[in-house]
């Protein structure tokens, strides 16, 4: 109870639903902890792109003498040398969900999954779908996180004889995917699934179809849990088959690691990756935040 | 402008088909790529989807015109809709869900667009600040109160009430959806404005020259603060037909959105100086742009990384063809 | 005497319209050939096509005997021809000495010397007698120290043919006499000058060769010796002039307009006088004497202090707008910057003050062409296609233009700065007469002019204006030339002094 | 302008000092908030990320007075970047790591923006098409260039090559690191430029009246085109110190820098329309908005979400200041 720690804490704006989540799980247990261990200070910072993300952890170090870090790369290669700039200082640094470029900067490392979020989509896909099934892909927005899920869901689907009819950058928005599905459905007359990959895009997706009034021909699988869509699971919505979980809360579990840390002798340096599992009607409650806006 | 003002009778034809002849082309390009291209559901879409940047680049037009430019748009419309959807769900409890509903979120929408091109156009035709200062600070206020009152995440329109609303972007009469109806009669309203009204006249010479405009007793703050509030007002519209599509609105809701309204407008031939505007160049504009996505989609010829590429290519073209006649000068 | 450029059988056509049909002209080093003819006649256009601003649709031009094709104006200025636009010539943002030097920068290495051509600009404004700092902006300048400024330009580099279109439109006698001294001392020098001006007087006084052009066609050349003010004028119009100023309406006792003593801060203090209703009251007064501030302020273009009554009613201040209701407009002095848009077509402007007269909803298009006819006819406005740009019209048309369009407002009140700047002497004539019409209708009218002759011929009633304050009032018979002068530049009777 | 043109001596003075004490006020409130707000670290650290749209907009600063306008340096300066990646990694097997290797990286980066620059120059200048519809279709080219060079994910120098190259951000000499040397010999040699060279004149009187420069024998397209080559240039510039920061390029480096650079050339007290630019004034620009970032970060103020909205309110207070003098009128 004598010292007093400082923590910053680095992630990505919140310009997509799940960034949203993200944000929120943040800042949730940044309350939580700040009530519960009053010795401890938090520096939250979220930034639109690499270059500025930069920038806040080197005024976290400069002005804010934190004594630990916990990062959610905007990017695994531009943080890189910064985060180890950061670590050569002896501070405490947690990475979460995008591992940095060089293995063993971090001394805490908490991820979700992403080749296993496209794993997991596609062998439901895979295990569901006849040979010779035609399914549409929307891809969010072109990052290396975005092709690892793809490349996973495309080698899961390997050789089940499914034929991918086109894929297209949905940009995990819910407007460009609806946009990108309507022309799907007038380009193709067969479509008998839809990876939307994210549940914003889900939600646009979704959208389009009921539109093209073609609800009955076709199923959606989005990502991510989304509240809206993990209700529709419960309720068992026939177009809403599954989903898979990409954790949003994974930041609070290393936010809360990392301070568990410094107030505590418990030792929690490591990897811990949490998987992503399959959202089915059955389990789907306790995947069910109400109060989070993702 | 004076290149305009030089453009003699000949030249200025092909000045005046320019963008005409760039649609016409995507059109037939369409048509040979995907056989759906033409058919009712595909042009119902392009078209309806196009109404939001249309209609808001219409109102642009007035302000580039009067010689202005408003860059907050896309986040206002974001804004605008988000205050819409909390609002509407607040008065579920007092209106229940129904017209009267639908009404006050209209009417809400329609008063918050105003409110926000009244703060424009009063910092830049009283304050007189530059248009681009003022309206790049309002573009990350706007943008930054929506993410803020979503909480980083969505804000969506109760069920309910969204199902009861949807119509309003689904359906619409005699197989036309209202978006493009509403569109339709914005862009023939603004094309009158502009031809044959005092208004559209006044808008043009202040944009042509401010001192000549004030010495023929034009009140001219009044007159440029009127262009933004009728934008405004028009981004209100907009949210109107936007809320209903998908009952949502985050921080990501309208990004990028004024870019692609101010390019509508200077593709469809007006100045960006200011002094000359042509509202039906700029619906034209605005449906270039939309069929370049559209037919990206339908026909999936390159890498989707390059389709970025291929408007940018298709935009310059486009108005190479309408400056080809002056470039000759 | 040599033959410096000529110019044989020039034809300018613009679209299908053709402007000049076949004019010979040429120019002599040390010697002062004038131009002259009706607005509209083509002056500016064949000194456009002579300094390389237009190229000629036929004809040929030869510099030294020797057959030439300037594809730009910079081969004209590299051949030593230099032009003096009568529209102005300047970068409004830029600073006197930046415009004067401008694309011709003194430097040492990379770098500019300021201080050298802020001294020469100081230097060639001082020839001119205009004192202007040259680090003012030339936005800032009054319409006749911008004039001052394009000709210091030209002044500066010194030409082989100097080509000056209007120069003195917009100048006062004071400021004439020293540009004309200027010319005299070049011609003396060996500069071929072409000089072109509505002033008959100034070619008098100058010319030494005149050539006369009416629509486009070649009149005659002839030594301007024994050729009489009379003759010039007779040689342009094509017609014998009879008097040029008409009889003075008898104004009624009604006081249409009073202004008590109304303040311009910095430009003019404390000036009050009364307008009566079918008046003629002229405004004179040397450059800067703040008549033009006066009138911006009394009609609300410039933030003002004092009382101003219309009809008896005071007048809403700061509002154009109220004002024209009230029946009150003014005309700029500044046609180009202030009056019209010269990127627009003559309709637009013609009906951009009184746009509510044709439908305060939809225009009504049809009223406007008619309305446009009606001002080609009243003002005798010489267009040759009515989709033209004001900016193509000839600079006198652009004035008469800007007149019909003032006049469109049917004001009960006109006050005209400067009203026959740039127009020729037949036009001159109608506008005068139009404006006595004006007074004799019962409508009063305020008429500022740096034209002596021009206050003295119309004006009942004479304000003179002194360094931003009404330095006297003269009327009747005591309205002359040298009283007007003493009271304007503050000298008292016994000294006699033509500054 | 014209407004400007009017303000007299007296008003003219806060208009000059306006983004003056903005600075100087934001500053105060940095040291109030932070003790090591004024340290040597962070000081550092700001004025060396400022560097890389200080060095653009420096070149903007040319471009907007001569009456132009580039929204392209963003995705430009990505391109670039990506470029200069891909062509050291290429290298590295013929000239190994060392000095080599980075000046020919170097030489690659200007070179690159010289030709992107010369692009936007050519087809505005010689083919007469708006600045703004140009450089709005090269910004989407180059943006989807750079994705897909990146083929959507990121594209980074070759790890020894980096931490070779690394020390031309992080170190300097007598403790002032080189992004900040460079910077400031670029504005100063702009400063000169604008205010004691032709070039700098000539550019003014573009942007002021495009017939008179003309009429003057000034070489008008050559000029325009030169302004665009110069930014170009800058951004090649600004990426050889941008690379070494971050060592990666990818679609989403330099988003929105336009804006920034822009917003800052506009700060500074340069006009929009053309025909006046004061190059030190961008400086005191670009200084602003990096100290706004720095000082939010310095102070949990607010929920990060209204961080957009505080920036948006002080660029707009920052020109108010500055346009006080002339609203007067
Ligand atoms: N760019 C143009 N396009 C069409 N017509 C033009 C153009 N420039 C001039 N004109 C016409 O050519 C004729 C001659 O014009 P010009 O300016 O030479 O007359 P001017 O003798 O200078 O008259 P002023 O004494 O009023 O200056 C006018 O009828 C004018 O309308
Ligand atoms: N647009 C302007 N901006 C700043 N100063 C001006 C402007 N116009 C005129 N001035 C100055 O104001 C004073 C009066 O202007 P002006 O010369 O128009 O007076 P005037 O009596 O109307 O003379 P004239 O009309 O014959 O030019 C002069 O010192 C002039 O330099
Ligand atoms: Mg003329
Ligand atoms: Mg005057």
């Amino acid at each position: 109870q004598d010292a007093n720690y400082t923590i910053g804490v680095a992630i990505p704006a919140a310009t997509h639903g799940f960034m949203g989540g993200l944000n929120y799980h943040a800042r949730a247990s940044i309350e939580r902890l700040e009530a519960t261990y009053p010795q401890l200070d938090f520096v939250l910072a979220t930034s639109g792109d690499a270059g500025k993300m930069v920038n806040d952890i080197e005024d976290m170090v400069a002005t804010r003498n934190i004594d630990a870090l916990v990062v959610l790369p905007f990017e695994s290669e531009p943080l890189t040398s910064p985060v180890q700039a950061v670590k050569e200082q002896g501070i405490w640094v947690t990475v979460v969900d995008r591992g940095l470029a060089v293995p063993g900067i971090e001394d805490l490392y908490v991820a979700g999954d992403n080749t296993g979020f496209g794993r997991t989509a596609g062998e439901y896909f895979a295990k569901t779908l006849k040979d010779g099934d035609n399914i549409v892909v929307l891809r969010g927005i072109p990052t290396t996180l975005d092709n690892e899920r793809v490349d996973a869901f495309s080698a899961a689907i390997e050789g089940s004889g499914i034929n991918v009819l086109d894929m297209q950058h949905g940009n995990w928005n819910r407007d460009d995917a609806f946009d990108v599905m309507q022309d799907f459905l007038s380009k193709f007359d067969d479509i008998d699934a839809v990876w939307a990959a994210d549940d914003d895009m889900a939600v646009g997706v979704l959208e389009a179809i009921s539109q093209a009034g073609r609800s009955e021909e076709m199923w959606v699988v989005g990502g991510a849990g989304m509240k809206e869509i993990i209700k529709r699971i419960m309720d068992g919505d026939p177009q809403l088959p599954v989903n898979v979980t990409y954790p949003p809360a994974q930041i609070a579990t290393a936010i809360e690691m990392t301070a568990l840390g410094l107030v505590s002798a418990t030792p929690v340096s490591g990897r811990f990756i949490i998987g992503s599992q399959v959202i089915t009607p059955e389990n789907a409650e306790k995947f069910y935040f109400p109060d989070s806006p993702f | 402008m004076s290149k305009l003002a030089k453009s003699s009778p000949r030249k200025f034809n092909l000045h005046v088909l320019g963008p005409l002849l760039a649609l016409v082309a995507l059109i037939l390009l369409g048509a040979s790529l995907n056989s759906n291209f033409l058919g009712y559901g595909n042009v119902t879409n392009v078209l309806a989807r196009s109404a939001f940047i249309g209609i808001i680049a219409v109102g642009m037009t007035f302000v580039i015109t009067a010689g202005g430019i408003d860059l907050s748009v896309g986040s206002m419309a974001a804004f605008v809709a988000g205050v819409m959807i909390l609002a509407m769900n607040a008065l579920i409890p007092i209106l229940g869900v129904g017209v009267p509903l639908i009404v006050a979120g209209m009417g809400v929408a329609l008063l918050a667009g105003f409110l926000a091109g009244f703060m424009n156009g009063f910092l830049i035709a009283k304050i007189r600040i530059e248009a681009f200062i003022v309206t790049l600070g309002s573009m990350g206020i706007y943008r930054s109160l929506i993410t803020w009152l979503s909480d980083g995440g969505t804000l969506s329109l109760n069920f309910e009430a969204r199902s009861f609303y949807r119509p309003v972007y689904y359906d619409g009469i005699w197989g036309v959806s209202w978006p493009i109806i509403v569109f339709a009669a914005v862009a023939i309203l603004g094309e009158l404005a502009m031809r044959h009204t005092p208004f559209g006249r006044h808008c043009a010479a202040l944009g042509a020259n401010e001192q000549v405009a004030k010495y023929s007793a034009i009140k001219v703050d009044r007159l440029r603060m009127g262009t933004y509030v009728l934008l405004g007002v028009l981004v209100g519209l907009a949210t109107i037909m936007y809320v209903p599509r998908l009952g949502s609105a985050s921080g990501s809701t309208g990004v990028l959105w004024e870019l692609e309204a101010i390019a509508a407008v200077i593709i469809g031939g007006t100045v960006l100086k200011g002094g000359f505007g042509r509202v039906w160049g700029t619906v034209i504009g605005v449906l270039i742009l939309s069929l370049i996505d559209n037919i990206l989609n339908l026909a999936s010829i390159v890498s989707p990384y390059l389709n970025g590429a291929i408007q940018g290519v298709i935009v310059i073209l486009a108005v190479v063809l309408q400056r080809e006649g002056k470039s000759a000068k | 005497m040599t033959l410096v450029l000529q110019a044989d059988g020039i034809i300018k056509r613009f679209g299908p319209i053709e402007v000049l049909h076949g004019v010979d002209f040429d120019l002599t080093a040390g010697q002062i050939h004038a131009l002259i003819g009706e607005n509209g006649a083509g002056k500016s256009t064949m000194m456009k096509i002579l300094g390389g601003y237009l190229s000629p649709s036929e004809g040929q031009l030869m510099l030294d005997g020797v057959p030439v094709q300037f594809k730009s104006q910079k081969e004209a200025e590299a051949a030593g021809i230099l032009m003096i636009h009568q529209e102005f010539n300047l970068a409004l943002q830029l600073t006197v000495e930046e415009n004067i030097f401008l694309g011709r920068e003194k430097r040492s290495g990379l770098f500019l010397k300021h201080s050298a051509m802020r001294d020469e600009a100081r230097d060639l404004l001082a020839r001119l007698d205009c004192h202007v700092d040259p680090r003012t902006r030339v936005g800032d300048l009054s319409v006749s120290d911008r004039q001052m400024v394009e000709i210091a330009r030209a002044l500066g580099r010194n030409a082989r043919v100097l080509i000056m279109d209007e120069p003195t439109a917009v100048l006062t006698n004071r400021e004439t006499d020293m540009l004309l001294d200027q010319i005299e001392q070049l011609r003396n020098a060996g500069t071929a000058v072409l000089y072109t001006s509505h002033k008959l007087d100034e070619i008098r006084r100058i010319a030494d060769l005149v050539t006369v052009l009416r629509d486009g066609g070649h009149i005659v050349s002839r030594p301007a010796e024994g050729f009489s003010e009379n003759d010039m004028a007779v040689a342009m119009v094509g017609r014998e002039l009879s008097d040029l100023f008409p009889a003075k309406a008898k104004p009624q006792e009604e006081v249409v307009l009073e202004v008590e003593n109304f303040t311009v801060p910095g430009r003019m203090e404390n000036a009050s006088f009364r307008l009566h209703r079918g008046e003629v009251l002229g405004f004179a007064g040397l450059v800067g004497a703040g008549r033009t501030e006066l009138m911006e302020g009394i009609v609300g273009l410039r933030p003002a202090t004092g009382s101003v009554k219309v009809m008896g009613n005071p007048l809403q201040q700061g509002s154009v707008l109220a004002a024209c209701k009230a029946g009150l407009v003014y005309l700029t002095e500044d046609r180009k910057d202030k009056g019209l848009l010269l990127g627009k077509n003559l309709t637009e402007n013609l009906t951009l003050l009184a746009l509510d007269r044709f439908g305060s909803l939809r225009i009504d298009k049809q009223a406007e062409d008619r309305a446009l006819s009606q001002a080609i006819d009243d003002f005798d406005i010489r267009v040759k296609d009515r989709e033209m740009n004001a900016g193509s019209l000839s600079g006198g048309n652009q004035q008469k233009l800007l007149l019909a369009k003032v006049m469109l407002a049917e004001p009960e009140i006109v006050i005209i700065d400067e009203p026959t700047r740039g127009i020729d002497i037949g036009t001159k004539q109608q506008i005068y007469e139009f404006i006595s019409a004006l007074a004799a209708q019962g409508k009063s009218v305020i008429v500022i002019s740096s034209e002596l002759p021009e206050i003295i011929g119309l004006s009942g009633r004479v304000i003179v204006m002194g360094r931003g304050h009404i330095a006297g009032e003269l009327s009747g018979a005591d309205i002359t030339e040298d009283r007007i002068l003493r009271l304007a530049m503050g000298v008292g009777e016994d000294t006699k002094e033509t500054a």
